[in-house]
């Protein structure tokens, strides 16, 4: 049901049954090792490249997703996701594999959460009972891709973040146990005139702000309605800029409850300058670390804002600005909502 | 006394590139085009041969003396062909190092993969 | 330049980017700085090091030197770079590994190794020149027109 | 450090000082097979300048080979002063073919030779042989 000019607002409840989420070596060595399914210990996964890796996660991430269910694969009806990678390739390759009738997206790093709310969206108006939804990145393949060769010696500043190298997948269901989607506000192109490839953070903090704002307004509830509000991939310099863009509309969000996926998914130390980004980002620590934390009852409303710049390498070198996007879902426990 | 000369003037070098880089935010690809252009138009002006017997490789590594030996190549050839030595004499001086890189980069891509 | 940019902007931009930029982590330029200087002149220093060995060991003379030692120095950057060690250096140094020749010649190979999964023709040979090429095409480019003017100078002018 | 670098290549040389300035190079022997007569003057010649340091000079009956080590500060120069000390010599030996250098390699060259010759186990066609080799490497262009 649609409330205000873009959030849905979900009365059948669809569940998250469960999820898969497959990392690479740097995730293994990072923050929350725990909470993926898989963690390789090659950045090849023995593939003959870096993109034909993220395929082999994205599929590995399905096909676990599917196991830590207690359904059967032939009852999934839709596969929902996306990539950054040329024309979402990886993705794409990856539904061939399943089988499964499958719509493609691209919102960069804020696919995750495009996919998850259409997810809902679908399975809330009866148009499917289980959908796979998800998204995956590779460190490498996004590197080649955005910016240089792997192995070129290039500086980046400190503003740059870190692409994550993971896979991550939700199996949506009509009913069963499980997280609740509760609601999903659909992002505006936000575009500030920002020119910084090296500079998402800053980039992306306005279309994560203004998604949030008008998540809360939408749905006339107060920040304080949910435990966590946790952004994709703003790292250090966009946290900290959507936080005060936030305060200074009045919204008043506490330090605590704002967290974001690219300072959680890495170590202190681990070289990834301004913090994690990439589309798997989300996927992985949302699925992965935020629901185990829901499942375990530490958290019971978490209202996820997925971040996404809209540019390619032929966009920033035809001087064109970063425009940027954010799709928030929230997701609450289930008991809760009994 | 050549080998303290060449670090210090190879170090300011890379430390304009520094500057390009940071403060004009410049590409890398951007910084080193500038730098190639400016090393070949220090040596127009009779510049940067100095700077090479003063430095030694302090002058040669940095990307400028591409610049360099691009422009005397051609000056050497144009001295017995005129101006269409210009043409002709670019690369007499400068190949080695365009051809290094492309045999050791066939080489490399044959052997290694990269790393991530 | 930036200024002339920003004032194409609506306000509400400029605004933001003024707001953002207040929270942006700056580039350390002074710490950047002494690091390109180090590792840039130790470059240089171990390029002066294979001339001399060069002029001593073989017949080489300062003159000619020059070439074997840049080819020596990109086959030690296509070891490093091989074995994924000069991008830690580039990330350390900057500029410091970027002017010197070994960046041209990282340059050459990363794009070289990263596009082998494009096969050989396509992808290393359409790509090996990916990231140096603009230091070819502008090197001749500029010694192309700063030779022209000279030969013209001297020729016409008795330079 | 500094000094350590700019001094030891001179010192190898085990030159003689001369008139208290401080211009190192070595008088050769006259023996009846070579007459370094002539390498002696250019170096003679050369040494009043200050801005050399250090010079080595072989002659055959053709040609005189001269190789000077300047100031590393007047290296700036060093075209200049190469073309300057050229002409001089060919002023003062109109009668035999100069060749002057300031190559590293050219001064090693000459160096050995030199010690060679001192040494007296080298005859007047191989003095020529390398003598020429010398000025082939002088005339190679990168």
């Amino acid at each position: 049901m649609l409330t205000g000019h873009r959030t849905w607002i979900f009365e059948n409840k669809p569940t998250i049954l469960s999820t898969g989420t497959v990392g690479g070596p740097f995730e293994a060595n990072g923050n929350i090792p725990n909470d993926f399914d898989l963690l390789h210990d090659d950045i090849w996964l023995q593939q003959a490249s870096f993109e034909k890796a993220q395929q082999t996660m994205m599929e590995e991430a399905c096909q676990f997703a599917v196991k830590n269910s207690p359904i059967e694969k032939e009852q999934v009806q839709f596969f929902i996701g996306g990539d950054l990678i040329n024309q979402i390739t990886p993705t794409s390759f990856t539904a061939k594999t399943m089988g499964l009738p499958y719509f493609g997206l691209f919102s960069a790093c804020a696919t995750s959460m495009e996919s998850l709310a259409l997810s809902a969206f679908l399975i809330n108006g009866e148009g499917a009972n289980y959908i796979l939804s998800g998204s995956a990145s590779h460190n490498a393949a996004v590197e080649k891709q955005f910016r240089y060769p792997t192995e070129y010696g290039g500086q980046k500043p400190p503003t740059a973040q870190w692409t994550v190298t993971g896979a991550g997948v939700a199996l949506v269901g009509k009913e069963g146990n499980g997280p609740k989607i509760t609601s999903a506000t659909i992002g505006k192109v936000v575009d500030m005139g920002m020119t910084d490839p090296f500079n998402m953070g800053g980039a992306m903090a306005p279309a994560a702000a203004d998604t949030i704002a008008t998540h809360l307004k939408e749905r006339d509830i107060d920040p304080s309605y949910y435990d966590l509000i946790i952004t994709g991939d703003l790292g250090h310099i966009g946290r900290e800029v959507s936080l005060d863009l936030m305060n200074k509309e009045g919204l008043q969000i506490s330090e605590q409850m704002y967290v974001d996926c690219g300072l959680t998914i890495y170590r202190e130390g681990q070289p990834v300058l301004a913090g994690a980004s990439g589309s798997a980002c989300s996927a992985v620590v949302t699925y992965g670390h935020f629901l185990n934390l829901m499942k375990q009852g530490e958290i019971h409303r978490i209202l996820v804002v997925a971040t996404g710049a809209l540019h390619s390498t032929l966009s920033v070198q035809q001087k064109d600005p970063i425009p940027c996007i954010a799709h928030a879902v929230s997701i609450e426990s289930g008991s809760d909502l009994l | 006394m050549i080998f303290f000369w060449a670090f210090v003037v190879g170090g300011i070098i890379c430390v304009i590139g520094q500057i390009m880089f940071d403060v004009f935010k410049l590409t890398p690809g951007h910084t080193l085009s500038i730098l190639v252009v400016v090393g070949a138009i220090l040596d127009g002006f009779g510049l940067y041969e100095p700077l090479i017997d003063f430095a030694g490789a302090g002058a040669t590594v940095p990307i400028t003396s591409f610049g360099n030996s691009l422009v005397h190549g051609a000056m050497a050839e144009a001295e017995k062909h005129g101006l269409v030595g210009v043409i002709t004499g670019m690369f007499e001086v400068t190949s080695s190092g365009i051809s290094a890189a492309i045999i050791f980069g066939m080489i490399g891509a044959l052997i290694f993969k990269p790393k991530g | 330049m930036a200024d002339k940019k920003k004032k194409n902007l609506p306000p509400s931009s400029q605004e933001y980017q003024a707001f953002q930029q207040q929270r942006e982590v700056k580039r350390p330029l002074l710490k950047n700085c002494i690091k390109a200087f180090l590792v840039g002149g130790f470059i240089c220093f171990i390029g002066q090091l294979i001339s001399t060995a060069y002029i001593y060991f073989f017949d080489f003379t300062e003159q000619t030197a020059g070439n074997p030692t840049t080819a020596t120095l990109i086959f030690i950057t296509m070891l490093l770079t091989g074995f994924g060690i000069y991008d830690r250096i580039g990330q350390f140094a900057g500029a410091g590994s970027a002017v010197p020749v070994t960046g041209f010649g990282n340059a050459v190979i990363s794009a070289a190794i990263e596009h082998r999964t494009e096969g050989f023709v396509l992808g290393v040979g359409g790509n090996i020149f990916k990231l140096a090429g603009s230091v070819i095409v502008f090197g001749v480019f500029s010694a192309f027109i700063v030779a022209l003017i000279k030969t013209i100078l001297i020729q016409w002018g008795g330079l | 450090m500094l000094f350590l670098f700019s001094c030891s290549p001179e010192s190898e040389s085990n030159g003689a000082k001369n008139d208290g300035q401080d211009v190192e190079y070595t008088k050769i022997a006259n023996n009846k097979f070579v007459d370094q007569q002539k390498a002696n003057k250019a170096k003679k010649i050369l040494s009043k300048h200050d801005e050399i340091t250090s010079i080595n000079a072989v002659n055959s009956d053709k040609n005189l080979v001269v190789a000077i080590e300047v100031h590393h500060n007047k290296r700036f120069q060093l075209t200049d002063i190469r073309k300057r000390y050229a002409k001089e010599l060919k002023k003062k030996f109109p009668n035999i073919k100069t060749e002057l250098s300031t190559d590293k390699k050219i001064i090693l060259e000459l160096e050995s030779l030199e010690k060679e010759i001192k040494e007296k186990d080298i005859s007047n066609k191989q003095i020529k042989k390398k003598l020429k080799h010398i000025i082939n490497l002088m005339k190679e262009q990168t």
